[in-house]
């Protein structure tokens, strides 16, 4: 029988290895997997190159896995969010690296490593800053950069309901890199607020299906990151 | 100029309220984070316009009561919304696949600077301590079909943001296709800028004090 | 209001217009929009470039349409199908147009087009008589041929529920090549099989939402196109 | 050499049998038309094997009962199927991501002709007059991380289908990496062919006799 549900956050997380790239869930502190940075975190893997969209906020979650010196690289659209003074402030230091990739290149590249594509080419970032040194060319008369498909070695992520195959719902906006970052890991390790029977998600309802997932974990009632910021903790707490 | 006590140019929810009156019935939107999100207070009676979050949510509400906050229902500025019924959540590749293919009708953003040619500058000063941020600035000015600004004529120094050429970081090549300003509504032709529209109490040569390049009457 | 509903086929129909390139849903008879392909029939626009998997079977839905010489040239990846005769002899006969496309990389060509990208990389068909003459190149000491995105004037659908504004959700494997197809075209046109009331569809279950779909037409009781073929029918009847 | 009365390799169901023992428990699997659908038949007790049907299956379960068939849930071959309770539906664009991402564990596929590098041609003979038709085969060998071949040994006319290179036009280069026939499993190596197992009644000159190729013993 396949059952990828994992015992613990730390086993789920055991694996992860010095040097490797992880994608990290969520668009602000939405769908972000708290509980499964902090088991990153209390595991110690370091020298990671982060896939996210932010850099977190206040002092837990991604932030903290920032301040905990085990981010050597973060790739991301938008470094910069209300309560981040983390990663600004190594960046400023130079004590961390930044790849700054517009948020739908980031997106459809993370789909194009997970759907076996090496490259694309689109019309976003053409004649500015970021397409500095990069491959253009000429479609029906427009300009275009070619862009990379992007994998990781792990991906972290967080679902509403999950099932023994690995099948994932989402809650609302919530979804936002999840279904992508699945697909585009060596191994994809998922929280769930909820793991139910196989067979009690309608197939019709399935966003990511059990293919695309290795491990899951429930955490039944996952930190909001705001209610951790505006109480000012800091993890490891 | 400057009458004492008469109110020159709009304000805020003005300047708003005429992007709205611009939005044809049945638009699929995009709004950008600060002035662009006050242009759904003002859609007219008897339209209806379909908003799109690029965090993934067509059909975007309003803010959410008191108390009936989902921290994880939230924009792209991060606030919590609503989805109106008849709205789809989808993730992000989809949703920049919307926004990159040309499916958005009109996207209304915010800018630092605005040049003769339509380059819109919203993303960087290019300072050098910065840190710098892009979001998906960059991804909807390339692939909205209308890309409209709505900014202050000037800075907060009084310098103006419509310049011949931008001196920050430009987010996009000849992209803008009207620009809102407190003072004015002017578009972006291949001829130049032409003044639309003139502020309450503003005379065009007000306008041309306070925009570097040249501008043009219909 | 927004209204995206048609008050009949015809209507539906009515502008597609001579030399229109159509994308037509299914996958054999699954998802195959067989009531607006006749309605398409009964309208009579010619010279149409047809993108659709297959090529039908029998001697209606897409079968009739190519027998009733309204199609110049079909992009299709398996042309071939148990009760498929009308394709083949006009084929044999130099009558129709071929571009035969492997059946993953047409389905990625079509969701480039609706995504804005024009071009992208693959792997499929290196070194085969369908990778002659196009263009290709190495990633990772890997070769892959250059693809281009595929848009069409005009998508035909059929969907299971469908509301005002388009949102559409499927049913079962006749989901197929409707979504993507509904991102690629100008003018997007459904058939589907129940019209609800906005709101009636899940925000999480909708499938295609309905910024992609121009007009939707409630066909209650589609045919199936294999018991069409079984009792011998042919449209026009 | 052969004995009358004597039988001679083994019949389809165990040639889908023997490819059965050979897929891992927990196994993604894609099968093709004709002998491959036998192989889901044989999973050996206490494994558990995910069937992904490329037409937006993952899941798929046995034939449906007689009266019980559901025009629009079908396999790529056309056929009617059943979705077993922790299925998922997908459109085409996600069901070859998944192919061509590397997703699928192990794919079985028919063959018209295999070559001694692992050359598949399963999709067209070439012959003038033929109506090319490819669907997924393709899409299939480039991106599936195992390509397991199962076949007769030889034509209807009796010539051998492993060849030194394959004279019809290929599916994929260097793909199979297996080939189960009537007579023998073998592997391909980048050193060649390795006979893995005989068939019952089967001697190695037997097999050789019967195909172009060099083959090896381990």
């Amino acid at each position: 029988m396949i059952n990828k549900q994992a015992s613990s956050l730390s086993e789920a997380v055991v694996d992860i290895f010095d040097g490797a790239t992880v994608m990290v869930g969520g668009f602000g502190e939405a769908g972000s997997p708290i509980e499964l940075i902090h088991a990153l975190i209390d595991h110690g893997a370091k020298n990671l190159t982060v896939i996210s969209n932010n850099t977190g906020s206040g002092h837990v979650g991604l932030a903290a896995l920032i301040e905990n010196k085990q981010v050597k690289k973060m790739i991301c659209s938008f470094p910069r969010t209300a309560n981040s003074m983390v990663f600004p402030e190594l960046y400023r230091a130079g004590n961390i690296e930044l790849e700054l990739v517009p948020q739908g290149t980031l997106a459809e590249r993370i789909r194009a490593g997970g759907a076996g594509i090496p490259a694309f080419y689109t019309a976003t970032s053409v004649s500015t800053l970021l397409a500095e040194g990069k491959e253009s060319r000429d479609f029906n008369n427009q300009k275009f950069v070619l862009e990379y498909g992007i994998k990781a070695d792990f991906s972290l992520v967080k679902c509403d309901k999950a099932d023994r195959y690995g099948n994932l719902t989402y809650h609302a906006t919530a979804r936002n890199f999840g279904p992508i970052m699945c697909t585009a890991a060596t191994v994809t390790i998922v929280q769930a607020k909820t793991i139910v029977d196989a067979g009690n998600i309608n197939p019709e309802e399935v966003i990511t299906p059990g293919i695309f997932v290795n491990r899951v974990i429930e955490v039944n009632n996952p930190a909001h990151e705001s209610s951790l910021v505006e109480q000012e903790k800091k993890y490891p707490w | 100029m400057v009458t004492t006590g008469k109110k020159i140019g709009w304000n805020r929810a003005e300047m708003a309220q005429k992007v709205a009156l611009d939005i044809p019935n049945g638009s699929y939107v995009n709004l950008g984070i600060g002035i662009p999100e006050m242009i759904a207070d003002f859609v007219p009676k008897g339209r209806e316009v379909i908003y799109q979050t690029e965090n993934g949510l067509l059909g975007m509400g309003k803010a959410p009561n008191q108390g009936d906050e989902d921290k994880e229902l939230i924009n792209a500025g991060k606030k919590c919304v609503t989805a109106i019924p008849g709205a789809s959540y989808f993730h992000h590749a989809d949703s920049f696949a919307m926004i990159r293919g040309g499916h958005i009708d009109i996207c209304v953003l915010g800018a630092m600077q605005v040049s003769k040619n339509g380059d819109l500058a919203n993303w960087s000063t290019g300072a050098k301590d910065a840190i710098p941020a892009v979001g998906g600035a960059m991804d909807l000015v390339a692939g909205v079909k209308k890309i409209f600004v709505i900014t202050q004529h000037v800075t907060k120094h009084g310098a103006p943001k419509i310049l011949k050429k931008c001196t920050f970081p430009i987010t996009g090549k000849q992209v803008v296709k009207r620009i809102y300003t407190d003072l004015a509504i002017i578009d972006v032709t291949k001829n130049g800028l032409f003044v639309k529209e003139l502020g309450p109490n503003v005379t065009l040569d007000y306008v041309k004090e306070r925009t570097e390049p040249k501008l043009k009457q219909y």
